[in-house]
């Protein structure tokens, strides 16, 4: 039985340690923040300008002045810090952040990331996932095993422009989880889903790994 | 003495604008943009605007006005979704954009505020984005060099400032203002109140007075959001 | 919970200390040094310490305490006079000093702490400071390739801090604390004191608690002034 | 009658502006402050991270935690706003300040200037010199016109080593100002000390000017 998303949450969210400083992505990534275990202190960066992401705040307490990179209202907590962008992505790009999870439609067996662009699509942009992909300790990747048409995601090549080069440190899909102690290692094949078998992962996955 | 307070976003500008330059804009999404500015610089109708802007609002809000009335010929965002109008002029040709990623954009607005006219980076390595830039070796590292952006024009929005331009923004709507305040020739900025002088604790400080030449109060200020998320109470 | 208060700076610096290691440490003269860190080096008697700092302090004051005793091999600063021992030192080839200009020292902490490995200036350039460094020419004028700095430890001293390291500095006892709270892989900061989290304004932080690892408070200072100026209250 | 020190810091005054913000260095420079005409607002910068520097305190006012970039003790005005020293800097090298004013060793006709290392001498380090000069809009010297032993500083060409390359503005002696519209032209004499003469400038100084 496949990991839904909140499992695959859950299964990154055994990525956190005490003291953590973590910046999520949109979508199943923001998950992980519902699946910090009890007692443990992790902050959440926020990359428009503050650490210590609050929930989501109560009717009234919204202000405009007060959102997340996905432009959602949050809330501040005790802890909570702002700064402006600048320094926002020093902290990111110079290694301070502990951890990213994001999503992505692509990841190369040689750690290439691509999650920005489809040609011939509209292109939104990359907002500031290449600077969390070159800039952050350990990049997570949470994203389903296979595209909606079966079509692999964990592959030997990207065939999409690549948000970035060699960075992907573990991905977590609904089947497995894969991983690799530095980026000069293979990814090695580390955990399963509860039912999925070994043989379930080579069939739908055209990435070599271990 | 010198007054930077100007009566409204109209008189703050007056002089500053030309068809074809290059304006900073502060705000992240539709939180702290400089909406009046944004107004006078439409009812202007100065044209051929590059704007360097993390994002270009969403349609008929924010920078959406601009690209609206089209006065925008180029944009330097990092991410561009939400606007309609938007697609239309950058699928049609009409506008030119130029893909940044968000601190790539904001260490480039602060280092041609800060006199610096390119730097190295990890982001972008192997990417569309190292296109035809430098790329260098630092410690077995390979690192590609982006420009340092100066405009002709900042526009800002702050929460308050007091008459010397000392300004302090409040929480998230600091984003990409601080830098962006560094980067222009002239920086206008609009604020919720101005505060006599002695009003700001000195250590409270965000942009010091030296970056606003000129400022506006802005209020009453009808702040948009782009998903307004909450959660309910628990019962009692 | 992650805790981050120690009980004294050598606590603090516990399994941090290397021979041969290198120091980014905050101060301007005797203004906002980390006094109790420096003391707790000095105990621990680390030897071959490269230190970037904008000061070598005065002879026993500051880091005038590690030059005595013989700690650094290297100094990386902008200006270092008022200091004998510094001078005898120097002068005898027992210290190694590279001079950087002041604001390239602190451009160059903050690189460092930014993931900026080289940034182009205009400061020193056709003097001394350019010589075997790259020059590059942007937009008709030539401009210096200066390196980001990052260090094994970084020491800093600030006001306050709440549990979870968020930290603000007072007046210009700010100065060089900020960029090079960035630059080490690891920063101890000691401070006067240490509140709980939510006494703080969150838009009144400097340095936000992810750069801060570890900190102790060094409370009481004595702290020293090295240019005691005063005038005199007209009479009534 | 050559100016004396407060004669020379009062003529590089008459350059500063309603509104301007101004870095001055140690020694006469310092003196412009008291130089600064009625109703002119003039913010002094500070480099080691303060805007609008106030006057000594008074002996109950003092405190270690402000001072100047002399290390002096001052005071704070109610403008005056604090910030690090790589925001200090970024306002410097940015071209956000308007004026500095400088002492020197020497200045060459190029608009070359020397001021912060003898040879041989005990180096005590540039401090913020070389960033004031290459950053700074407009870069006033004042020193005396000839050393101690009688040679001059306004010279042909550097003999020390340069604190900046083609930077100087302005040159305001105990005798005459020269000034250059631009980084192109020569200095031109554009002013002279009470009862000094052409002459007098042109046998004491090495350096060509118009």
């Amino acid at each position: 039985m496949p990991w839904d998303r909140n499992g695959m949450a859950a299964r990154a969210a055994k990525e956190l340690r005490d003291g953590y400083y973590v910046n999520l992505g949109i979508g199943i990534p923001t998950l992980v923040a519902n699946n910090i275990p009890d007692g443990m202190t992790v902050t959440l960066q926020s990359e428009n300008g503050m650490l210590g992401i609050g929930p989501f705040p109560y009717e009234d307490e919204i202000d405009a002045d007060l959102i997340n990179a996905g432009k959602q209202t949050i809330s501040e907590l005790p802890q909570s810090a702002y700064f402006g962008s600048e320094q926002s992505f020093a902290m990111i790009r110079g290694g301070h952040i502990d951890l990213t999870v994001l999503g992505a439609m692509e990841v190369a067996e040689n750690g290439d990331i691509a999650n920005w662009m489809i040609p011939g699509k509209m292109i939104k942009g990359m907002g500031g996932a290449m600077d969390l992909v070159a800039g952050v300790k350990r990049v997570i990747v949470v994203m389903e095993h296979n595209s909606k048409d079966g079509g692999p995601k964990f592959v030997a090549e990207c065939t999409l422009p690549l948000t970035g080069k060699n960075v992907v440190d573990m991905i977590v899909t609904d089947l497995a989880v894969f991983r690799r102690p530095d980026h000069r290692a293979p990814f090695e094949l580390v955990e399963l889903a509860p039912g999925v078998t070994p043989e379930d992962i080579r069939v739908r996955t055209t990435a070599r790994y271990v | 003495m010198a007054n930077k307070h100007y009566r409204d976003a109209a008189a703050a500008l007056e002089g500053v604008l030309f068809n074809g330059m290059t304006i900073c804009a502060g705000g992240f999404g539709l939180c702290g943009i400089p909406e009046r500015l944004i107004d006078a610089i439409r009812e202007a109708g100065t044209t051929g605007l590059t704007i360097a802007s993390n994002n270009a609002g969403i349609d008929g809000e924010g920078l959406g006005k601009l690209l609206r009335t089209r006065q925008v010929a180029k944009m330097i965002s990092s991410y561009v979704g939400e606007n309609k109008e938007f697609e239309r002029q950058y699928l049609s040709g009409e506008l030119e954009v130029e893909f940044c990623p968000q601190g790539t954009l904001a260490e480039r607005c602060r280092a041609g505020g800060a006199g610096i006219p390119g730097f190295y980076t990890k982001t972008g390595v192997g990417t569309l984005v190292a296109e035809g830039k430098e790329v260098k070796t630092f410690d077995g590292e390979d690192y590609i060099l982006e420009r340092g952006i100066r405009a002709d024009l900042s526009i800002i929005k702050g929460w308050k400032a007091d008459e010397s331009g000392n300004l302090i923004f409040r929480k998230t709507a600091r984003n990409f203002n601080q830098p962006m305040a560094t980067a222009g020739l002239i920086c206008v900025a609009e604020v919720e109140e101005v505060v006599p002088v002695g009003s700001l604790n000195p250590d409270h400080i965000h942009l010091p007075g030296i970056y606003v030449k000129r400022m506006i109060v802005g209020s009453p200020y009808d702040k948009k959001i782009e998903f307004r998320m909450t959660r309910a109470r628990e019962a009692a």
